[in-house]
């Protein structure tokens, strides 16, 4: 009789127990994807970019604007400086002034991650065409179910931060989803919102399921 | 009474007990005959109920099991493929939403009834003839509760998203469940039930798994024991315990009714003709009531033969029951006449179309078949030679059920085949695939059943002890 | 669908495999990753485009101008394109002809586009090749022939291209002997030539059915699939439109119920063989009407000669204003109908001559020549073009008998298989063309994607094999700057073509012709002839049918399971009797029947048609075509499920071997036929079992006979009381059970014009494809599966000739107090602040509970995960739109995908959503304008002002869901019925 | 280090009567032990009434507030949505659940409290007194004077009818 609260309250430990057994992360709701950072196919610095040469959102991803989609820029808008910037500062800097100790003309510095990028436009190091182009599957970290619409124009035209939904991306040395994108992380800002005074009514802000789902 | 004398004829002869000094049975109701045949002893109640259990088993259990079992894989195999597959195994249609799988849930809840009725109303009626029969009646409705809940979630586009019809806090904002819809209720109400039935019938299990427990050695004696709560039949427990089954009762009677109406208001909270109407619920408990008894009928009569309960299981329980069954069956009787006459009074010419189309529409003979098994059949128990014969309140009692069951089939299929719009009327015809869900809910119903009667005690001893004659005040020396 | 949005590089596969299988795990997914804390999906990719062409931007939708192909008829259309392909063709508002409108056949067209059957690369003796090898071999011999002066045909159906026809007049004036032949499936060709004998010039006058008061069509379904439906239908409706004081009369003079009849004010059954003799009836009135000396004496009695007197008398009091047409291509019909109109001074007024028509060129006597050089073995090259001879002609024509056989068709079809050479042709949404379906009436065909198939048109071929290396663009191009530019008098070419091309079409003055005079001497050459067939016999009609036509787009699932807009039936052809007849011979619907001609037999399921001259069956064409095989593992497949293929493993059955082959052409009405009741029976798949709102006379209870589900009245009661119609029978009170507090500040809702609609069905074909609804076959259509989001219910009343139709386009009426909404137990189906009753698939259990529920029965189940394997079709999906799972409810959402992004729009450039914004797919695609959308709340929107029309009800109002779709009674102007339905009971 | 009499009959009335008997001789009956209820008992051993119903009824009420709060608050407060133009507070619907729940907390209370206060629970092991699950009915004695030589007991114990007696120490 004695042993019988002690086995009730060892059971009662052990359920929240049973939750936090897979993995080490801390437990999270279903859909919650936030923290995922997956290795890219080529190592894409938004610090560098987005960071320390503050390049705008708007340059790469120009879809926001106009459609649904943000979009993942296409090739030929990173050749618009990587035509002639090919390598880190430094490693240029390197390379001079190790030719003019050779007293050589400076070699063409290619950093190997925008080798990457030259092969997949199939060229060379001097930028000449050697072979089909092949497009770049960049794996995609921000993903919402198929059965959900967003639509990044309309979020755009109400001046909502891209930080707002995507975190310090600037800061970023591999792009990580912050947020958890979950339906009721969309909704409770929507709830918010919706609560905001003024907003004529093409701006409202909706909370019907029809907003995102059909 | 020719019936008895019958009856008793087919009462294996048994040795009387030695001990046992010769007493007048039946005092505990002087006027009729007793309630528990054959002039039993406490002990003789604990060997007699025991000694199924404690037997081998018989062949016929053995053929019985396979067959249940069999029907039961059939519905498995069913299920599995309706699951994998879709819906569209079914017959239905775009019209015709529901067809054989919500016809059963209906069947089974109704089943369920008679368990609780006879456990709880007739404990607080004080009704002593229940104490024969009210374990398996019990058992009946979990069993039959647990078919019932099958169909609901088979049914279901996506039944592995069944979950989704409980209220628990989610990532969707938290996003619930919609609490005015009657199928919700459904959820709510049924699993209410089955809880409450099975926590009475175990409740009412501990003394007679104490008897087992104090009978039985080896392992049996270990998980008797284990299952039996250390029960020691103290008069400080007796006392509690009599108390927490009037509570459990008290609080059964009016769950036993709320669960039916409930489920009747999946249809009449609706707006098809021939669901949206107010007489549904009590229509829907009767019938309830009234299906219950007769698949209890059906049991005992089988029950009784082959376990040889002749003496538990009398005349008078039969008779008794049969009395309830001619009394509810005239009831649902007046239930399909107001039905009819609603519809008629109500003006209404979707209503009036409904009935029309049930009375002479292309599915006619299913109405027909309903109003003759429910109404009519039970009438010949007025008879005193139909009561006589145990076979022919047999074959009532399944007539009975086949009827309830057009009842439901009626209600819903027909209601739904020809609604509002001449354009989108339509018909049903039921698959192989459905056939196979209800053959398997019938092998998993009779499956339990049969080890329910082969590891437990069927009746309860404990109580039919107490309905026993007492002895006289004994002389000492 | 998110991933593929943003990649056009992507394997095809991709784009649907990540969607099905999450949708297929979804519920699994969910359940395994509460169990594992977090587990993330499969890895998806997103892949995108290397160079970013300036229009192209992955999710954004754009339009591209441009003609549609399906039919000849050239209807404008604004092809609706993402990333790089068209998903969707909408009518262009702005073409003269089409005037926006666009039937089901050319909404299903874009379907084709994705058709993986299509023919990819030349083909030489039954084997691929390469264009190059083709080309030079038929280069050389085509030279050969020039020299050696060889006999050339070039056979094509109707070509109002200029620029083709230009190709074409090149190519066969190389040849000493070359000769360009063409003909029309459905041939026009008696009409051609009767203004011919008549007025001098071979023309199809155009008729301008919005000038008509009074219409006598003599089995012309003109709304329906005759020549120009689209147009006509529009016309038709403006022309019916309820002007106070205009009384619109159209009366159909037929064998057959068709969709024209159906909505005909009257009806008058005339067997074939007495559409002529009643003509000249008709004739000889108006000749006594007009005073004038009877020509047509010599024509025997007039068959129901009081009657058609009688409309005589009606159609002369309307003289100028009347429209007299005839569907029958037999020269005599034609000589008198054109008579009749010349009598009534139609002719330039409700008849235009001087705009004719080119949708129908097609020669029969030219034709029938053919057949006799093919017969005789005299042909030495045959190029064959937008036609399929072997399948239209019934083989009549020995192709094989000609030294050389060129073909160019998309399709490996039954003309192509049997060819020594197939140069295919491409798809008219990856091509260059132009047309003139009217003279002056010039369009233009431009690519909306690039060629997904290695083809090249007719023009460029015969251009090539004449040494012209030039593309169809630039061919195209050339025709136009040295042919119709020149005609605009505008100065620049470029900046005229570049307009052009955006516009879809320039219209220009047609060229000045001398006036035609009318001579009636060809009249004299008129014969009587035999009545009625033998006695016993009946007369076979052989019919097009809307959707399938000349059986060009039977490879179309959208059109196979279109269930047609009269009999309701889907994915079959059958032989029509009328009920009468079929009880006489023991015939009940299904039964197979064996029909017997002079030309042959064939046997098919009979189909008991109410309306239908006794002494007539029936038959569609365009049924039993190679390559509709592909059916047969169309919808799901499970253990009970039904093959949709006969089993001689093709769709319905070719009827076009029962043509009549005369010296004037083909006779596709009249044939005298014999009926054999065969031992088999065929279930059709028809979506409606019950046909009438009267109910079962055993089941009606007194006062309840009829239901008023579709209300309509006569002009002369709508004037008497024009709130009569839409009065209820049980008025509802206005006074709720509690009280109504989720009034929005806009509340979408629809009216539906039952007056204009003319149950042409277009709208279901643009509801499918705008909505991604699948194709369920026809056992899943047998079962009452089908997955059409709006459908249109069909009614009949009466019977024969006194039999009235009634149309009603049913859809899910976003009911305010839904009862849908309130049984499901998990939210799945709620209504939006905007009056949206919004359907969640993926929250959706799927209970049926609220289909049960539904009154109008609008809501449709996903029985099945339906085939979406053929990935290439999948491209033809509406990006915009979940593609439904198993198990999952679905039914008509308003289009709310076209709803958010009109809103999206509008809050991008920062105003309010003003009326109109919206166009939802059926009420865009409504040749008729039947439709309105909008903001009921908005008092000075079109659909309010159009919901206060006192024609205006709501359907079941006495439920008191309070639905957003009002319907506007329909009014005819034929004689009132007793059982109208407005006033059931 | 308990000692108490033990005495077992073979019908209830003989218990009944023997529990008069015993206290007219001075024996204090403790407790009883039978194979089913036997009426008048707990009035002979001075047993009170069972507070079971209070605790049902707490329970009944937690379950009732629990369902009406919880419905109101998920379907009006936390997310108002509009289900077929009804009130997003439709008390009506929600009586159903309301009900439901007060008997689920009702009857579960009853069953843990009767198990609780009775000490029964799964697996408890006890030696019941031979045959007292089937047809015997013992009692325990305890005299008043514990200077009562052991056999005078059981003596005075068969004297009131008990078919046997003897003497049993508890721990």
């Amino acid at each position: 009789m004695a042993a019988n609260p002690l086995r009730v309250a060892l059971f009662v430990a052990l359920v929240p127990a049973a939750f936090l057994l897979p993995g080490s992360s801390p437990p999270r709701l279903p859909g919650d994807h936030s923290g995922y950072a997956p290795e890219q196919p080529i190592h894409f610095s938004h610090r560098l970019h987005a960071g320390e040469l503050s390049i705008d959102c708007r340059y790469c991803h120009f879809g926001a604007w106009e459609s649904r989609h943000a979009g993942i820029p296409p090739a030929s808008v990173c050749m618009n400086c990587h035509a002639s910037v090919s390598a880190g500062f430094d490693a240029q800097m390197a390379e001079r002034a190790a030719a003019v100790a050779e007293s050589r003309d400076p070699r063409r510095v290619v950093s190997p991650e925008i080798a990457k990028l030259y092969a997949a436009l199939g060229l060379d190091e001097t930028l000449t065409q050697q072979s089909a182009p092949t497009p770049i599957p960049w794996v995609r970290v921000h993903d919402l179910p198929d059965f959900t619409w967003f639509d990044h124009r309309v979020h755009v035209a109400r001046a909502i931060a891209c930080e707002t939904c995507h975190g310090p991306v600037q800061s970023m040395e591999r792009i990580r989803q912050v947020s958890s994108l979950s339906m009721g992380w969309c909704v409770d800002c929507h709830r918010a919102s919706a609560a905001e005074p003024g907003g004529n009514s093409a701006q409202h802000v909706s909370t019907d399921c029809s907003a995102c789902h059909f | 009474m020719a019936a008895e004398l019958e009856v008793l004829a087919h009462a294996p002869t048994r040795a009387p007990n030695p001990h046992a000094p010769s007493r007048p049975s039946g005092c505990a109701v002087p006027s009729e005959e007793p309630l528990i045949g054959g002039g039993k002893t406490l002990t003789q109640v604990t060997r007699d109920v025991c000694a199924p259990l404690e037997r081998r088993p018989t062949f016929a259990w053995w053929a019985a099991l396979c067959a249940a079992l069999a029907m039961l894989l059939f519905g498995v195999w069913a299920v599995g493929y309706q699951t994998a597959t879709g819906i569209g195994t079914w017959g239905l249609n775009r019209t015709v939403g529901w067809g054989f799988d919500i016809t059963n849930f209906v069947f089974w809840v109704g089943i369920g009834h008679a368990g609780t009725l006879i456990s709880a109303v007739l404990l607080l009626f004080r009704q002593k003839w229940r104490t024969s029969i009210n374990r398996s009646a019990e058992a009946m409705t979990i069993f039959a509760v647990l078919c019932a809940a099958l169909f609901p979630v088979i049914h279901m586009g996506r039944p592995w998203l069944a979950f989704w019809v409980f209220p628990y806090p989610n990532a969707r904002g938290s996003l619930w469940i919609n609490w005015r819809s009657a199928l919700l209720w459904d959820v709510f109400a049924i699993s209410t039930y089955f809880t409450i039935s099975l926590l009475f019938w175990y409740v009412g299990l501990i003394p007679d798994l104490a008897t087992l427990r104090d009978r039985a050695r080896g392992w049996r004696k270990k998980l008797f024991g284990w299952l039996s709560f250390g029960w020691d039949g103290s008069g400080r427990t007796w006392s509690r315990y009599e108390m927490a089954c009037m509570l459990l009762a008290s609080l059964a009677t009016p769950l036993v009714v709320s669960v039916h109406s409930v489920v009747s208001t999946d249809f009449a909270t609706s707006v098809v003709p021939g669901w949206h109407t107010t007489v549904l619920p009590p229509y829907f408990v009767i019938g309830a009531v009234f299906s219950g008894f007769a698949m209890v009928l059906t049991l005992m009569l089988i029950a009784r033969r082959v376990m040889r309960f002749e003496d538990y299981i009398t005349v008078r329980h039969i008779h008794a029951m049969c009395k309830v069954l001619v009394f509810t069956g005239s009831i649902v009787g007046l239930a399909y006449a107001t039905e009819l006459f609603t519809a008629w009074y109500s003006g209404n010419e979707y209503e009036m179309f409904a009935f029309e189309n049930r009375l002479h529409g292309p599915m006619a003979w299913a109405y027909w078949i309903m109003v003759s098994c429910n109404v009519f059949v039970p009438q010949l128990l007025w008879l005193r030679r139909v009561r006589g014969s145990m076979v022919a309140i047999f074959v009532i009692s399944l007539l009975v059920n086949v009827g309830m069951w057009f009842e439901r089939f009626v209600i819903i299929v027909v209601s739904l085949q020809r609604d509002f719009l001449p354009s989108s009327w339509s018909s049903y015809c039921p698959t192989l695939v459905e056939f196979g869900a209800m053959v398997g809910a019938f092998g998993l119903f009779f499956t339990l059943f049969l080890l329910f009667c082969r590891f437990l005690p069927m009746i309860s001893m404990f109580e039919v002890k107490t309905v026993l004659a007492p002895a006289h005040p004994k002389e000492h020396a | 669908m998110e991933t593929h949005d943003d990649n056009l590089l992507l394997p095809f596969e991709d784009t649907t495999s990540s969607r099905r299988s999450f949708l297929r795990t979804v519920g699994f997914g969910i359940a395994s990753a509460a169990m594992a804390g977090c587990s993330r999906g499969p890895v998806r990719y997103v892949v995108p485009s290397l160079a970013p062409s300036p229009e192209i931007l992955p999710g954004r939708a754009y339009w591209i101008a441009t003609t549609c192909g399906a039919c000849s008829a050239g209807c404008g259309v604004l092809a609706k394109c993402r990333d790089g392909r068209p998903i969707k063709l909408e009518g262009n508002r702005a073409h003269p002809a089409s005037l926006g409108g666009l039937c089901a056949v050319g909404q299903a067209s874009v379907l084709s586009l994705y058709d993986s059957m299509r023919l990819d690369g030349a083909r030489r003796g039954g084997a691929s090749a390469s264009f190059e090898d083709c080309d030079r071999e038929l280069t050389r011999i085509f030279a050969e022939l020039e020299r050696s002066g060889g006999r050339v045909r070039l056979l094509t159906g109707s070509v109002h291209s200029p620029s083709t026809r230009a190709a074409i007049a090149r190519f066969v004036a190389r040849f000493a002997d070359g000769r360009h032949v063409s003909y029309d499936p459905l041939p026009a060709s008696a009409t051609l030539t009767a203004y011919e004998l008549l007025f001098g010039r071979r023309l199809l006058p155009s008729p301008q059915f919005e000038r008509a008061r009074t219409i006598l069509a003599f089995d012309a379904d003109f709304l329906g699939t005759w020549i120009s439906p689209v147009e006509f239908g529009a016309a038709y409706t403006r022309g019916r439109e309820l002007a106070p004081g205009a009384k619109f009369r159209h009366i159909q003079l037929e064998s057959r119920l068709s969709l024209t009849g159906s909505r005909a004010d009257e009806r008058v059954l005339l067997a074939p063989w007495e559409t002529a003799p009643a003509l000249a009836g008709l004739c000889a009135e108006l000749e006594r009407l007009a005073g004038l000396p009877s020509r047509l004496a010599q024509l025997g009695a007039t068959p129901r000669s009081e009657r058609i007197a009688a409309l005589a008398h009606e159609v002369w009091a309307s003289r100028g204003a009347s429209l007299v047409l005839c569907g029958i291509d037999e020269l005599e019909s034609q000589l008198l109908c054109a008579y009749a109109n010349e009598l009534l001074g139609n002719h330039g007024a409700t008849l235009d001559l001087a705009r004719p028509s080119q949708r129908r060129l097609g020669d029969e006597r030219a034709l029938g020549e053919l057949a006799a050089e093919l017969d005789a073995g005299s042909v030495d090259a045959l190029v064959i073009a937008g036609v399929n001879p072997a399948y239209d002609l019934g083989g009549r024509l020995a192709l094989a008998r000609a030294k050389h056989v060129i073909v160019a068709s998309e399709a490996l079809d039954e003309t192509a298989v049997a060819a020594g050479w197939v140069c295919p042709a491409p798809h008219a949404l990856e091509a260059w063309d132009d047309g003139e379906p009217r003279e002056g009436l010039f369009v233009l065909t431009q690519p909306t994607v690039p060629a997904l198939r290695s083809t090249r048109s007719l023009r460029a071929s015969l251009a090539r094999w004449s040494g012209d290396a030039r593309s169809d663009r630039d061919l195209v191009r050339a025709h136009w700057r040295s042919e119709i530019f020149p005609r605009s008098g505008e100065s620049d070419f470029d900046l005229f073509f570049e307009r052009a091309l955006q516009a879809g079409f320039v219209e220009l003055e047609p060229r000045a012709r001398r006036s035609l005079a009318f001579r009636p001497d060809a009249l004299a050459q008129l014969a009587p002839r035999a009545q009625s067939p033998a006695p016993g016999a009946l007369a076979l009609v052989l019919y097009a049918k809307v959707g399938l036509l000349d059986g060009r787009h039977a490879h179309n699932p959208w059109l196979q399971e279109l269930s047609d807009p009269v009999t309701k039936i889907a994915w079959d052809n059958y032989a029509c009797l009328a009920p009468t007849t079929a009880a006489t011979l023991g015939i009940g619907e299904g039964d197979v029947v064996r029909v017997h001609t002079e030309q042959g037999a064939i046997e098919l399921p009979a189909h008991l048609q109410s309306g239908q001259h006794e002494g007539v069956v029936a038959v569609a064409l365009g049924y039993g075509r190679v390559g509709t095989g592909r059916f047969a593992r169309v919808g799901p497949h499970w253990l009970d499920a039904q093959p949709t293929v006969a089993s001689d493993g093709v769709v319905g059955v070719h009827a076009g071997p029962l043509v009549v082959w005369g010296s004037a052409g083909r006779s596709f009405a009249g044939a005298p036929a014999r009926l054999d009741r065969l031992a088999r029976n065929v279930s059709l798949a028809c979506t409606q079992d019950y046909h009438s709102l009267e109910l079962p006379a055993a089941l009606a209870s007194h006062g309840h006979e009829v239901r008023d589900a579709v209300r309509s009245t006569s002009h002369a009661e709508h004037a008497a009381d024009p709130h009569a119609v839409a009065r209820s029978k049980h008025p509802v009170a206005d006074q709720d059970l509690w009280p109504d507090d989720h009034r929005g500040e806009r509340r979408w809702g629809m009216t539906i014009d039952l007056a204009r609609c003319t149950g042409c069905s277009a709208c279901v074909i643009a509801c499918q494809a705008e909505n991604n609804v699948p194709v369920v076959g026809k056992d899943e259509v047998l079962r009452h599966r089908e997955m059409s989001w709006i459908r249109i219910d069909r009614y009949y009343q009466g019977e024969g000739e006194e039999l009235r139709t009634l149309h009603q386009p049913m859809l899910c009426q976003h009911c305010a107090h839904a009862p849908c909404e309130s049984v499901c137990p998990v939210l799945a189906t709620v209504h939006s602040a905007e009056g949206l009753n919004q359907q969640i698939y993926n929250r959706c259990v799927g209970t049926r509970y609220c289909s049960n529920t539904c009154p109008y029965k609008v809501r449709r189940f996903n029985w099945f995960d339906y085939p979406h394997e053929d990935a290439l079709a999948n491209q033809a999906l509406n990006p915009d739109v979940t593609v439904r799972s198993r198990g999952v409810m679905e039914k008509c959402s308003f289009c709310v995908q076209r709803i958010q992004e009109a809103k999206a729009r509008a809050s991008v450039e920062g105003r309010a959503l003003a009326d109109g914004d919206v166009q939802l797919a059926c009420q865009q695609s409504c040749p008729a304008n039947a439709i309105v959308f909008g903001d009921l709340e908005n008092p000075s929107s079109r659909v309010s002002a159009s919901a206060s029309d006192p024609r205006a009800y709501t359907l079941l109002e006495e439920l008191n869901v309070q639905p957003s779709i009002r319907y506007l009674a329909h009014v005819h102007s034929g004689r009132s019925t007793k059982k109208e339905s407005g006033h059931g009971g | 280090m308990k000692r108490r009499h033990l005495a077992s009959f073979d019908d209830e009335h003989a218990l009944l009567g023997a529990i008069a008997r015993c206290r007219a001789a001075q024996l204090d009956v403790v407790e009883a032990w039978s194979p089913h209820p036997v009426h008048g008992l707990d009035a002979q051993l001075g047993i009170p009434r069972s507070r079971l119903p209070m605790l049902a009824f707490a329970g009944g009420a937690t379950g009732l507030v629990l369902g009406t709060v919880f419905q109101y608050w998920s379907s009006a407060v936390d997310w108002p949505i509009d289900v077929g133009g009804k009130p997003f507070d439709s008390l009506p619907a929600f009586m159903p659940v309301m009900f439901e729940l007060t008997v689920l907390c009702a009857g579960l209370t009853t069953v843990f409290a009767l198990l609780a206060r009775s000490r029964l629970w799964p697996g408890k092991v006890v030696r019941a007194h031979p045959g007292v699950t089937d047809d015997r009915f013992v009692l325990a004695a305890v005299p008043r004077d514990p200077t009562l030589p052991a056999h005078e007991v059981d003596r005075m114990l068969l004297a009131a009818g008990a078919e046997r007696a003897w003497e049993e120490t508890i721990p």
